[in-house]
């Protein structure tokens, strides 16, 4: 219990002299000072000097002033805020992991070697696609080296293609890899479903019209590198029609790229492989719950077809079998295979955040199979109780059926000027991390809820329960909404000014 | 499965709640054709306890050793104790990115100090909450520059800098065709003023150089940018061990106008290479144009302060396809580890334990020249790596020394041209003199062997 | 040092403020006379990198077994990875005994379920936050009902119990010359019921029987239950083997008045005997008669649910000499860890896992039996430990399992009459089929050698 | 940061099928049962069944209404809440050290008879006495065992002795502990300095007439056992006529227990063996900042003058000294010595909480004998740093020179009928932890402040500025501190209802 107010800036809290870590004795002789005069490094300007124990009271008490997973629900959408079982903890942090260092000879890692293997088969056999690689640092890298994997392997036909396509639902970070990657971006029109529209769209305010998948690729159709697809979409909803998408693409010689963040809909109930996807990302941090750490790191691993095999990042890990004798156990060794001349070289300096794919592989081998798929349902069942109980108290925008997140918006709060940047504030006052909001874009005012399968029925009872009090108090009293939060330690803050003119870090003065 | 709330019970009142017979039928938005008609064919659950006994099976397959002397990007330091002990709180680790600043001031606050010692390190002014890793910290510091020195598609790169992060770079810059990559050659151990001042031009957009570089050895910044400078172009320092920063001059004050790299010492291990942290600082100038998360300062309704996202006009969710990269998630409790073990050495604890690398690493480079079989390569100034060539067996040697627990240095024969037989040794404040000398007797046994 | 928030700048302005010169200047109610005029013949302070080092070759000293079928009051069981992670939180282990209810309410309540807990596993209706460990729960248990017993002034100890409870139990009474404790024998392994008849008398205050006994043996506390009333003694069951509560009914639930024992087998390592968990759980209306700290719900001054340390009367802070005992400090951590644990097994873990090693020490029997050189010394149903008596050479047979890495059962010889050259085995949830075949096969291999 | 205002009972969230716990494949056959009918295990009544996400945010939320040292003051006198490091519970679990067995041969576990032996030595040194046991798992364990140690002593010498004098000021475990070991308990008067008085003193109010140590020996003099005292005492005052109350014991055939709970005040000062203490306890769990725990596991070494070391706890650590060669270093072996015919038998079932003795030996390896001298030096600094800060603002009933800890009283607020109840509930409004209260008895109204070395001035100020605001309040709105707490999830609690109609375990309703 923290009832303090306000932890000062630890830079504040500094007095030259105090020591927070003791030096051992050297027991060598001191170094020589073999540096230039100019490169000596001589003092510092911000770096504090504290006891152990005030910097340990320092982060305790920030720490306080945060909301994580074991206080309760975290229903930020397309988050999947699910638990961090403590165990995999513990298993990255085996010294045999923890220890290992990334130039050490092949020989000396072969438990890491086939920690990587074992867990790219797993992936394979979820994804139902031929080839993984674990390199990437998380979604947004997965998704450069997919897109990259389209470039090379169009460059390797001896095709020039210029353009992306990228559904108007999509994640931001989706445009701005194939920007990133050298691709021109064209949007594609959503359907009042929530999908992705063959048709174009004429918008009914403004009368734009948007050009749906069938007259952008008539336009564009020797231009189109792939399309970017997210799915389940970023309304929670699957693409239902996304095998004739991948149909259409490919029809023009492009491919597929699918935004495997919200892959913790369809492990075990359906593969990206077997709808024709050619390329994908999975975020280990979301689907395999490695924990977010208030930013990272994550983990975003790229699962693709035979064709695009040779082009993965290197190096590649191998697996040698040998057979024993008759009867016997085959035995395994492993090695990293760097000779990969089509490659698009490496993502990663190493071999991507290792820690993570110990935390995700231990997460698929306590869940199996079977524990993978209840995950999946537990999920979807979940995002749909919350739909049910919330129908009419909320404005649902695209009535599609929900997999693991349902998307709600404030229209009915609207009419008291009630948004819902002020319903999320309030959540806070209620105990509960609010949802993502304002996304999708093609959602005004979305409210995105993600469950997840964590979260028990008496849970979601108690959120539904909030979200219901906070409908009643939108009626009844909306400015206690626009004051929201009022329980937390700091009320709203303004963002406005802290873009107009940024303070990025502390200054002496 | 103990991590799902199931029970017949509860399933069934929520089912009901709904208003379907089982979770199957609300998969209707998935076509049938579309299914996967089978179990996947995976293990099934496992307890905590088997899944620990194969866990541990798997990591006993590395080998461990008592004494390392390897670096070359991943470097073994002392960690306190209260580090994995703070950052093992829920209420760090299993948090979000802190979209929702009245819930998540103890992330944004620990952002805005971590920001601030980063550019404390470098002598820069702007920096953000953290890249990757040093590899792609380096793309994103060659593509920031870029896009600050408009016209120009130069990079001019090092050989100095880790043969890795060169790889990432070159990786980074295939997919734009306007763009380009020239390396820069050494001369004993350090980047090439020669070359270099050969190689730049008014299309140059910077040159990153390694300080220290691959081999361990101090770069004169100060020389290279007043080059680089001379022709318009940037200069990029890119550190792969950031424990030099309690060694050297911060590279903001002797001419870099960014700085990049891995700052996985300050509290990390060295896991097979991940997660690590990424790092760049820029100038106050160009922050508009930094890639990732900025964490800034401002007040709340009441005037109190408080710490917030900002200057997000940069980024994915807002800009798209504009945005200045497409990072999303970051490092972010590898920063909280790079922070609070910063906090916890100070200034007398880090120039300390900074000191102390110096002197083992001298040590053992004396020591080894000392033996017959080993050779100086140059000698430039160093911090805690440097290469000696081995003019004996080196595979019989390496052997030798694994078989005493220790681990070597790299061998750099296949990672640097002009470096055939060279092993890259680094020593830190967790070598021992006995493990130094340890590893002497052990050298002098194989060289008396084979000689 | 790093635990010290000392600068001379700090130390100036507090001395200044105080109006002393120096930190000795304090000391003035230290008579010159009585203060020590050397420093202590110490070493000097350590960085944490030396400690830890230190500290790590004495832990190495200790050699560690990769299979330990060794229990006897100390058990192996496996510990969900969470419970070490919840107790680790500070707002846990950094606590003091919830003195202050309005900020302590986590202990609190905590404390209100685990006594909830430790009732519904013993079928008794009150207990407290914790005793010392089983031994001392014993002590405080005789004590307690000679209390309620008013004149009568003997116990009765049953032989099963574990021979050093009964030590600690002589060391407790021996200041009470008015009191006196009298030994039951063994028959086949579990108290004499002849013996016990034979030794109550209404002197008798109570009897304390094993439940499971040293030998691991299941006492049928109903029949002796029924003798102790007969002579209206009191039926007191001690558990060393608090796992057995998963597979044998509540000792409140067939005689027993009063229950205690050791509960360390909840999310508790070995760790050479301590910190343990005592556990102590009585009748209703003996309540104002249990010694240490209780905790029970009220309301606050908003009618809302919450937790206080209650029936204070009964302790030192308040009753002073005449406190039903002198205990303050308790066991806290460990009954948190004995309290989640048990949340997380639930009944159907906690069954499953008692049925697991009442599983595991049968076939571990069996397979014993199974060589030439082991024979049953009795046949009562045990729960995971079992006495066999060892035809061949005790010293070589064991020091060849240790070679093995195998920790085997202990040696009975020197601690319980009658069951010389005997070895009582543990099995657990931890021992897999292949230790216990690992363990036959080198016994074998022994007995092969030696006959 | 936890907003939520109830976290209900786990058996309130059980749902039967729930399971927090899978079990491994069993590997065996199944166990016979062997059990008699009767005794059979069926059911239970309260264990509950929660998945494992639930009992881990049972157990976070919880712990979010405690307070922690982590989060700052702690100024509980006579508790001594000091920094608790990291390393300490590091070290502890070392596997070497956690999975030691306290049944296994002497010669498999050298370490901890190393650890156990090497602490000793450290704590004979600082006590400056010739023996030490490690067995009691508290400091009244510890009290218990001494006096046990006494009666042993007079016992042995054919001495009957049944009285135990004990100082007004002492802490409860004194006289409840003379008591358990069969002792008849007579209180010494107290000096208006706050030491133990040799003169008889009258009570200025009821006039009654309390005896000293003088009269009491006179009266009582064979039949005295001995003394408890308490030193410093429970007022933070150091007994300056400890040597004339030591010989004057001595003097009429008795010895001199002394509680070593305020050691702290004395590491590397003064030595109880020098002052002649016949026999202490230290609290680990206090001066050598093992944590508390939330109430224990704690640990009270009892040290002893050669008199009394024959009745020492079995067994006791024996070391045997190897010369390897000439100017070798020597080699230690150890073992346990059980053959100790004069021995009191044994406190604890096994070395008692060894666990806390590996985070006592790591404290003092740290500090060393200069940090611990410095710690102690601090300690005192800070004690009176705030005695000086808040003098005149609160009442200090005794000015005798402060050690460790300063006890003000409620003297000067309670002309406005705030009493030091309410001052110590409204420190819980201002984020810090209440000092100890009422306690030591003989001043009434006690706030017994003991910050120890811990607190930088920073928190001290903090700490100050926090009581100076109270006292304030208590002039110009008593009436705001009655109410005190009232930012904490509770108000006060109802404690004589509870102890009136306890209501001690949940039950099915
Ligand atoms: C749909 C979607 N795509 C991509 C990403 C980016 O993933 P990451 O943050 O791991 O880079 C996210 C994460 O927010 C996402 O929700
Ligand atoms: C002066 C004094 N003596 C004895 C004790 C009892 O110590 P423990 O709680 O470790 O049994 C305490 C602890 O509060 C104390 O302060």
């Amino acid at each position: 219990m923290n009832l303090r107010k306000r932890e000062p800036l630890i830079f504040e809290r500094s007095v030259p002299g105090k020591v927070g870590l003791d030096l051992p004795v050297l027991d060598v002789p001191p170094a020589a000072d073999t540096r230039p005069d100019h490169l000596r490094r001589e003092s510092f300007d911000a770096l504090p000097s504290c006891s152990e124990p005030e910097v340990i009271r320092h982060f305790t008490r920030l720490s306080q002033w945060n909301y994580g997973m074991d206080q309760g629900m975290y229903p930020l959408g397309s988050c999947t805020m699910k638990h961090n079982p403590r165990l995999n903890e513990r298993v990255a942090s085996l010294p045999g992991f923890a220890d290992s260092h990334p130039m050490a000879d092949e020989g000396l890692v072969q438990g890491n070697l086939a920690l990587i293997f074992t867990l790219q088969e797993w992936l394979k056999e979820i994804t139902g696609l031929a080839a993984v690689t674990l390199q990437p640092s998380a979604g947004a890298a997965g998704e450069l080296t997919g897109v990259q994997l389209i470039r090379a392997y169009h460059v390797a036909n001896g095709r020039k293609r210029k353009v992306i396509l990228i559904p108007d639902s999509a994640h931001g970070t989706n445009p701005a890899t194939a920007a990133m990657a050298g691709y021109e971006v064209l949007d594609v029109a959503s359907a009042a479903d929530g999908t992705v529209s063959f048709e174009d769209v004429t918008d009914p305010v403004s009368g734009k019209v948007k050009q749906g998948l069938t007259s952008l690729l008539a336009e564009h159709h020797d231009e189109v590198a792939g399309l970017m697809v997210t799915n389940p979409n970023t309304l929670g909803i699957f693409e239902h029609r996304i095998d004739a998408i991948c149909k259409a693409i490919h029809d023009v010689g492009g491919l597929v790229y699918m935004d495997g963040a919200n892959m913790n809909a369809l492990v075990g109930v359906a593969r990206p492989g077997d709808f024709g996807v050619d390329v994908m990302h999975m975020n280990l941090h979301k689907t395999m719950s490695t924990p977010h750490g208030g930013g990272g790191p994550g983990a975003g691993p790229v699962a693709c077809t035979k064709a695009l095999e040779p082009f993965l990042p290197r190096p590649v890990v191998v697996r040698d079998t040998v057979k024993v004798g008759e009867g016997e156990v085959p035995q395994h060794t492993y090695r990293w295979d760097w000779d990969r001349p089509k490659s698009i070289g490496k993502v990663h300096t190493f071999f991507g955040n290792f820690g993570m794919l110990v935390r995700a592989m231990t997460y698929c081998l306590s869940h199996g199979g079977d524990g993978l798929r209840d995950a999946t349902l537990r999920a979807i069942v979940n995002a749909n109780y919350i739909r049910r109980q919330l129908l009419g108290v909320y404005n649902l925008p695209i009535e599609s059926p929900t997999m693991h997140e349902v998307v709600f918006n404030d229209a009915i709060q609207a009419r008291n000027d009630v948004h819902t940047l002020d319903i999320a504030k309030r959540l806070i006052d209620y105990g509960f991390h609010p949802p993502t909001i304002y996304f999708p874009m093609v959602v005004s005012g979305a409210l995105m809820i993600e469950p997840t399968e964590s979260e028990s029925r008496e849970e979601l009872d108690a959120f539904v329960d909030a979200m219901k009090a906070i409908a009643k108090e939108a009626e009844e009293n909306p400015d206690l909404l626009h004051q929201a939060p009022v329980t937390a330690p700091l009320r709203r803050l303004d963002e406005t000014t802290a873009a107009r003119k940024p303070v990025l870090r502390w200054t002496k003065g | 499965m103990r991590y799902l709330p199931t029970a017949d019970a509860e399933d069934r009142a929520l089912l009901e709640a709904i208003g379907v017979r089982s979770a199957e039928d609300l998969l209707s938005g998935v076509p049938d054709r579309l299914r996967l008609k089978r179990p996947l064919d995976l293990p099934p659950t496992a307890s905590e306890l088997e899944v620990l006994r194969a866990m541990e099976r798997m990591s006993a397959l590395n080998k461990r050793f008592r004494t390392r002397f390897l670096g070359a990007g991943a470097y073994a330091h002392f960690c306190p104790s209260a580090v994995d002990a703070q950052i093992s709180r829920q209420e760090w680790f299993t948090a979000y990115t802190p979209y929702q600043p009245e819930i998540s001031q103890g992330t944004l606050q620990h952002i805005f100090e971590y920001q601030t010692l980063v550019c404390d390190l470098t002598g820069l002014e702007v920096t953000n909450a953290s890249l990757y890793d040093g590899g792609t910290a380096c793309v994103e510091a060659a593509l920031m520059a870029v896009r600050v020195q408009r016209k120009r598609t130069k990079v001019l790169v090092s050989e100095g800098l880790h043969p890795l992060y060169r790889e990432v770079l070159r990786s980074g810059f295939a997919s734009h065709e306007e763009l380009s990559l020239v390396d820069v050659k050494l001369a004993d151990g350090v980047t090439d003023p020669v070359d270099l001042a050969a190689k730049l031009d008014d299309t140059v957009a910077a040159v990153l150089v390694g300080y220290p570089n691959f081999l361990g050895h101090v770069e004169d910044l100060k020389a290279l940018s007043d080059l680089a400078h001379g022709k318009g172009a940037l200069l990029i320092s890119v550190t792969q061990e950031a424990m030099a920063f309690g060694w050297l001059e911060a590279p903001g004050k002797v001419g870099a106008d960014m700085a990049c790299g891995e700052a996985m010492s300050f509290g990390t291990m060295t896991s097979f290479g991940g997660p690590f942290l990424g790092f760049l600082a820029v100038k106050d100038a160009h922050k508009r144009e930094i890639p990732g998360r900025v964490v800034g300062q401002t007040t709340d309704l009441e005037g109190r302060t408080g710490y917030v996202l900002t200057l997000t006009a940069r980024e994915q969710h807002i800009k798209r396809d504009r945005a200045t990269s497409n990072i999303c998630s970051n490092q972010g409790l590898i920063a909280l580890r790079a922070n609070m073990w910063l906090q916890l050495a100070g200034p007398e604890g880090f120039k300390g334990l900074a000191a102390q690398n110096a002197a083992k690493a001298q040590y053992l480079r004396a020591r080894l020249l000392e033996l017959p079989d080993w050779e100086a390569v140059d000698d430039a100034p160093f911090f805690n790596e440097f290469p000696l060539r081995f003019t004996g067996d080196m595979k019989a040697m390496r052997a030798a020394l694994m078989d005493e627990g220790i681990l070597p240095g790299l061998d750099l024969t296949p990672h640097l041209p002009g470096y055939k037989n060279c092993v890259l040794w680094c020593a830190t404040e967790l070598n021992t003199r006995h493990q130094i000398e340890h590893l002497i007797e052990v050298l002098a046994r194989v060289a008396s062997v084979v000689g």
